[in-house]
């Protein structure tokens, strides 16, 4: 009975997945090619990294609404690091950065911005939600200061390699998207660090009480999704040669729809990385499919929607008992 | 094989759009539909809300879709080049509507209106209806988008040299009509005593119109715009607003759609840029207009 | 006087104030090694916040602890547990959507050589820990799938995990059966055996007597005395400890006349939810006379809990059978409907489902009648204060003030404002389930007398309980709920404890 | 003891906004101007609208995402109906609205898509988030649809009033809040079903057991938060003397942050409606301070970001206890 039932958790939302290719499947001859297929997997590489943070922090019972707006941060520190350099006036002097310095400095903005969330969460006691909408003005702002509102343009093609090349026959953002996926789901399902994670969401004060750090787990957490983001952000810039200071505006809101349409209860203790990536697959491959099956922009928001609630529904539908 | 398949079907071409938000490029878009499907295509608007990596995933959709031709809005001068690239190399052909893009050999062609320019003639429209002396509030555009810093520019480049025209208030209303209003008012809170008010576009113009109507200053303020959208050309008609400029977004898109049709009836030389004149439209040429650049 | 090896591990001084309240006041405790120390007193009285401080919950506090003669101070759980210290709280703290396994190696869990977690090993080990237990539950089940007894046990096997020194027990008999209790009972005579020292908390005096070593009395924050050699104590020494004063510790309950039927269950049965084909309880006829208290009795996971439920309109889709009330049948679709036909239910968890422990006495005592306190369509706050203050003195409900939140009052006084909702609703029969769980010896008195005048303003009282000496005293008759059924009904005249087990186990 | 904890947390956001008043006072000798003072009310106006109904739903437990989405289409439909009345082809019928009317259409409009939302919360255990979240996106595309993305414009002066008029010395906008602000006051202190409100919200398990109807208290909620979107939808095309397809854009964040400046907590139960209203009015006062400081928009985002975080970990300093 129970193992029925979690066999089925797991797969429900592969179903909703399943079930919506079959009819793009039809409905277009275009769906169902290897070009397509590389091509949805490469649109949802940046959700994808993204997501698996954010289904850290709302496992942990969090929210992280800046992740659009840490992803333009890091992605325009690295852009500019890679492309001017960091001048001292005072010294005189110019440091370079090379492409993987540039990198290293991007991600540690992110996991700088995401401490910083995690430490007025737990610190404080700000809210998350509250938290990380702050960061996520705060990040926008500074990004907006950084670049002075203009795109930052051309890094080479080292650098390109990381968002267009492709290695072994599998496109690079693809081998990225598919590390992180992989080195979450060991740490949810293999690690202390994930056990305590999914204890801290089910139940803050029984965790607290069985010796668990509560404030270091969250502050990892959101530390790690600032990460992520940052990755997401430098996929992003490789893949267009340029850094927007408005990108990742309402990616929040993407990432959050992967999340919850991949199982992951918002209400926190319950849910897997695998889930995610399948909610982002639906979300993906709707996209494309209504772009094949030539859907009108005002009725590609419309259907959207609804296919959203058909799959959260759906695994209502499935698990009557839960909150 | 596919190829033969395709002459049975009708050809298609895509209308990438930077945002459906602004009525303009709506116009942009649907004119373009309209034009492509006159000459015998399928035609698809995608919206990009103004984002360009959503719009880069429009560009690997309709590559996989099997397009036949891009007419395309982009979000981005810079970000969007690696889009048209990667069009290129699946030999689709792309012609810019607009904005350009920082490249000269990736787009068969780019139809553009020069922001810039466009607003150094406004400029100097403005230092003439303001006698070179005055106080002006400006209202920037979305602060992270570069049309914003363009027309900024093209207008300072001008008005700057007049040491008597003030700029006493800087503000982002983020193209966005109702947040034109807010701002004004409370801009006119600290300088009631304002000349004129130069906005980036004409959402923003209107809604500075309104703010000023409220305030009861509406007679003693020139507004201006930039785009041409219907109500502002009313409004200038009606002597409320005093000028604007004129982008043809329906020329742009008619000329687009009609060089992709030649392009694939098998024409190859191209001129890299035709720029269409951005014009200002004044309370006094307003009749040689029509809203969006249509025929009347 | 005492050897220094026998005592391991001490308090002095203790004093803990949380904001103007001082919880505890100057304590002092020696927990002798390898026996059991009992701690009693009143709901309140700060047992449960003595066992914090001394597990490491509360680092700030004033005086000190001394371990080994060594003056210690933890900053958190896992400091004491290093230590040796082991607690197993009042309430349930396990995470539900993870497995047995897990819970009990959380914080403390084992890894292989790759530094990953080691779940097979960890299932193994617990597998031999519930053994132990006498409990063949199997280490992979989520915990939110098992009853709140079988959660207990959890609870406990988790604390005999490692080689603690000092197992503190706040309540762990509050849920689980009695044949749970004796296997609980066997590991801490072994856990003696191994010179554990064991610090045990309960209301449950009788059980006390059975395994205690020492006892400390503590009351209003205060260490009012101790009975050394518990061999001679009587449950009455236990009552003068906690309370300073002798109170009447049989309860006599008050004949009182009965009138006519005023609640008829006929033909009721619920499906389970999942598996439609069996029942939680099936075809259940019973009645109740005004004025009469119906005790139902049963195992733990007996049903009790959802009979009432049911008639309660809890589970309109699923039951089967009618209600009657006043020999009408009434429909029940929705607890509105059972509430509007006169009826009222006293929850088993009353922080859960009884009270919204944010709110104010006055919101909580009118939430189930709130017509009665609108004036010209608006609540009006006088007469909803009038109606609490009414309550507050016919139930003697210790609170400063009516404005009082919910969550600082105590057990007893917040199972009251829960009683004072519903009489506020004046039913025609009230269900209590559970209705002196973790309370006191002092309120669970005044809750049985005051079941009594209920009971003598003709009120038909149905009433759920998993101790036998409370609803041998209370009720005038007694169902037995066993296996689907009701598996005997026995007058309070010929009902006895062994009589009630035999029904309830077969 | 209870009663100066209970006064404080009344006063908490009344403080810090009095401390950003005095600053700015001080900054600018052009901000404590009556003028001013209407121009700031008028602009919270339409918040202070929405965050009430904002403010139901959080003290139920919930959120609504959709608030922004709503509010364009209830405009749009007042004013598409104003304008152009409903041409019924098949009939060769034109349905012309007077003033009145439209805006009882955008009313009804708005609690329809509240009710939507409820009931998909409440029939189909849709959690709240991603029910309004989906509205969000299918509001905002059925705008467009019956927009046709373009701006519905002039309503003639009989309209303008509601938005531009005033009204014994004060702006008609202000009297609406004003008035919207005191019906909620007496709903949430005063009626049963203000207190259904915050049993649902407080414990909803008990509340069911008291013979609370969860369900028709949350549907009601998100009806009365739809209708109050278009209350403000209605104000604000009223006040533009247009409808903007792209109006109410990331309202809801807006919103959110007024309720929960205010003190309401997200986990439900707790809060008021004269909270939120301090709540929006320091939001307020701090976009027209920052403009009429003349603040560069770059600095505005960031130093916006750090009130919110500040204002927040005032109100968690006085009350440490709560979660
Ligand atoms: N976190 C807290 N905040 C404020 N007061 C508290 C807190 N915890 C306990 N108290 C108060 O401290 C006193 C002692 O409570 P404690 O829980 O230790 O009693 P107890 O003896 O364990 O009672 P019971 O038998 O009901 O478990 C009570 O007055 C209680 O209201
Ligand atoms: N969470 C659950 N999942 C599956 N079955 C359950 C669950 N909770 C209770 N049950 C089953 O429902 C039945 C009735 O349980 P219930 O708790 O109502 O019994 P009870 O007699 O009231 O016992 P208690 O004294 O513990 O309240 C039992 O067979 C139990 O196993
Ligand atoms: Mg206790
Ligand atoms: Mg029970």
């Amino acid at each position: 009975m129970t193992n029925v039932k979690s066999t089925l958790l797991k797969f429900q939302s592969i179903i909703a997945l399943v079930a919506l290719c079959i009819v793009l499947t039809i409905l277009s001859d275009k769906f169902l090619t290897p070009e397509n297929g590389w091509n949805i997997m490469r649109q949802i590489s940046i959700n994808v990294c993204i997501s698996v943070g954010m289904t850290l922090v709302i496992l942990t019972k969090g929210i992280d609404l800046s992740v659009g707006s840490m992803l333009a941060f890091a992605g325009a520190i690295t852009a500019g690091l890679l492309k001017n350099g960091i001048a001292i006036p005072s010294m005189n002097i110019l440091l370079e950065f090379t492409v993987f310095g540039a990198i290293f400095a991007g991600l540690m903005v992110g996991g700088g911005l995401g401490t910083f969330n995690g430490w007025m969460i737990t610190r404080f006691k700000v809210p998350p939600f509250v938290a990380t909408l702050a960061m996520l003005t705060i990040a926008r702002g500074a990004t907006m200061l950084w670049t002075g509102g203009f795109p930052i343009t051309g890094f080479g093609d080292t650098f390109a390699f990381i968002g267009t090349g492709w290695f072994l026959g599998i496109p690079m953002p693809v081998w990225i998207m598919a590390m992180v996926v992989a080195i979450a789901i060991v740490i949810t399902k293999k690690t202390v660090f994930g056990r305590h994670i999914y204890a801290v969401g089910g139940n803050e004060s029984a965790a607290r009480l069985s010796g668990i750090n509560i404030n270091k787990v969250k502050v990892w957490v959101y530390a790690i999704a600032g990460i992520l983001s940052a990755v997401g952000g430098i996929i992003l810039i490789s893949r267009l040669d340029s850094a927007q200071p408005n990108a990742g505006m309402s990616y929040e809101l993407d990432s959050i729809a992967a999340v919850v349409i991949g199982g992951t209860s918002l209400s926190g203790g319950r849910g897997s990385i695998m889930g995610t990536v399948q909610g982002a697959l639906i979300i993906g491959v709707l996209n494309s499919g209504l772009v094949l099956l030539n859907v009108s922009p005002f009725w590609q928001q419309i259907i959207k929607g609804f296919v959203i609630l058909f799959a959260v529904i759906m695994d209502r539908l499935n698990h009557p008992n839960e909150d | 094989n596919s190829r033969t398949d395709k002459a049975h079907e009708l050809k298609k071409m895509a209308v990438v759009i930077s945002t459906l938000n602004n009525p303009w490029f709506v116009v942009l878009g649907e004119s373009a539909v309209e034009r492509a499907k006159e000459l015998g295509y399928e035609a698809t608007i995608f919206d990009s809300q103004n984002n360009t990596s959503k719009e880069a995933e429009h560009f690997e959709n309709l590559i996989a879709a099997g397009y036949d031709a891009i007419l395309f809005n982009p979000t981005d001068s810079e970000g969007s080049v690696s889009n048209v690239k990667r069009a290129k190399q699946a030999n689709l052909p792309t012609f810019c509507m607009d904005r350009e893009i920082n490249s000269l050999d990736v787009a068969t062609s780019q139809i553009t209106s020069d922001n810039f320019s466009g607003c150094v003639a406004l400029g100097e429209y403005f230092v003439r209806k303001l006698n070179k002396k005055g106080k002006y509030v400006e209202l920037l555009g979305l602060v992270g988008d570069n049309n914003t810093w363009n027309r900024s520019k093209g207008f300072h480049s001008v008005v700057d040299y007049f040491p008597e025209l003030e700029m006493v208030a800087q503000q982002s209303a983020d193209f966005d009509r109702s947040k034109a209003m807010e701002v004004l008012e409370s801009v006119m809170q600290s300088n009631p005593d304002i000349d004129a008010v130069f906005c980036g576009n004409d959402a923003m113009a209107m809604g500075a119109y309104q703010a000023l109507i409220a305030a009861g200053k509406a007679d003693s303020v020139m507004v201006f715009g930039f785009d041409g959208a219907k109500d502002v050309m009313d409004a200038i008609k009606d002597k409320k607003i005093v000028a604007t400029a004129m982008q043809s977004p329906r020329q742009m898109a008619f000329t687009a759609a009609e060089m992709a049709d030649e392009f694939l009836k098998g024409k190859r030389d191209f001129s890299k840029k035709t720029p269409l004149q951005v014009k200002v439209v004044t309370q006094e040429n307003i009749d040689e207009f029509g809203a969006y650049g249509s025929d009347n | 006087m005492e050897n220094l090896s026998d005592i391991l591990f001490e308090a002095q001084g203790i004093t803990k104030r949380f904001g103007g309240v001082t919880a505890l006041d100057t304590v002092n405790l020696k927990v002798h090694t390898g026996k059991v120390n009992v701690i009693v007193g009143e709901n309140g009285a700060g047992k449960s916040t003595l066992m914090k401080i001394l597990s490491g919950v509360y680092p700030d506090y004033e005086g000190k602890l001394l371990f080994n003669n060594e003056e210690v101070h933890f900053n958190s759980p896992k400091e004491a547990m290093q230590k040796g210290i082991a607690i197993i709280h009042q309430e349930l703290n396990l995470i539900p959507y993870l497995t047995i396994a897990q819970n009990i190696f959380l914080g403390r869990e084992i890894r292989n050589v790759f530094g990953l977690l080691d779940s097979k090993l960890m299932r193994y080990k617990t597998k031999e820990l519930l053994t132990r237990l006498d409990c063949n539950l199997n280490p992979s089940t989520l915990v939110s799938e098992l009853r709140v007894g079988e959660q207990q046990l959890v609870e406990i096997a988790k604390a005999l995990l490692g080689e603690a020194k000092v197992v503190i027990m706040d309540e762990p008999t509050s849920a689980i059966s009695d044949s749970e209790v004796e296997s609980l009972f066997k590991i801490i005579a072994s856990l003696k055996e191994q010179n554990v020292s064991i610090l045990y908390i309960s209301h449950k005096l009788d059980e006390l007597l059975l395994i205690a070593d020492h006892f400390i009395g503590l009351r209003d924050g205060k260490m009012v005395g101790t009975i050394e050699n518990s061999a001679h104590a009587k449950k009455d020494d236990l009552i003068r400890l906690m309370v300073g004063r002798d109170i009447k510790n049989v309860f006599q309950k008050e004949k009182v006349p009965l009138g006519e039927e005023v609640l008829r269950v006929e033909k009721m049965s619920l499906p389970r939810k999942f598996d439609k084909r069996s029942y939680v309880f099936k075809d259940i006829d019973f009645s109740v006379k005004k004025g009469e208290v119906l005790g139902i009795f049963g195992l733990m996971g007996a049903g009790r809990t959802e009979l009432l439920e049911t008639i309660f309109g809890l589970h309109p889709n699923l039951m089967s059978g009618s209600v009657y009330i006043e020999n009408k049948e009434v429909k029940l679709r929705s607890v509105m409907d059972a509430i509007r036909n006169g009826m009222g239910l006293v929850p088993e968890d009353r922080k859960k489902d009884g009270l919204v422990l944010q709110m104010e006495i006055t919101k909580n005592v009118s939430m189930a009648s709130v017509g009665q306190v609108v004036k010209n369509g608006l609540v009006s706050s006088k007469s909803e204060a009038s109606l609490s203050k009414k309550y507050i003195e016919a139930l003697k409900i210790k609170t400063p003030s009516v404005m009082q939140f919910t969550k600082n009052l105590s057990g007893g006084n917040q199972q009251k404002v829960v009683l004072a909702k519903w009489l506020a609703t004046n039913p025609k029969v009230l269900f209590l389930d559970e209705p002196t769980r973790g309370i006191d010896v002092n309120a669970k008195n005044e809750i049985y007398h005051l079941i009594n005048s209920l009971a003598k303003k003709g009120l038909g009282l149905v009433v759920v309980s998993s101790e036998l000496p409370e609803i041998l005293a209370i009720a005038d008759r007694i169902l037995v709920l066993s296996d689907t059924k009701i598996n005997a009904e026995l007058n309070q005249e010929n009902a006895s404890e062994e009589l009630l087990m035999q029904a309830a186990i077969l």
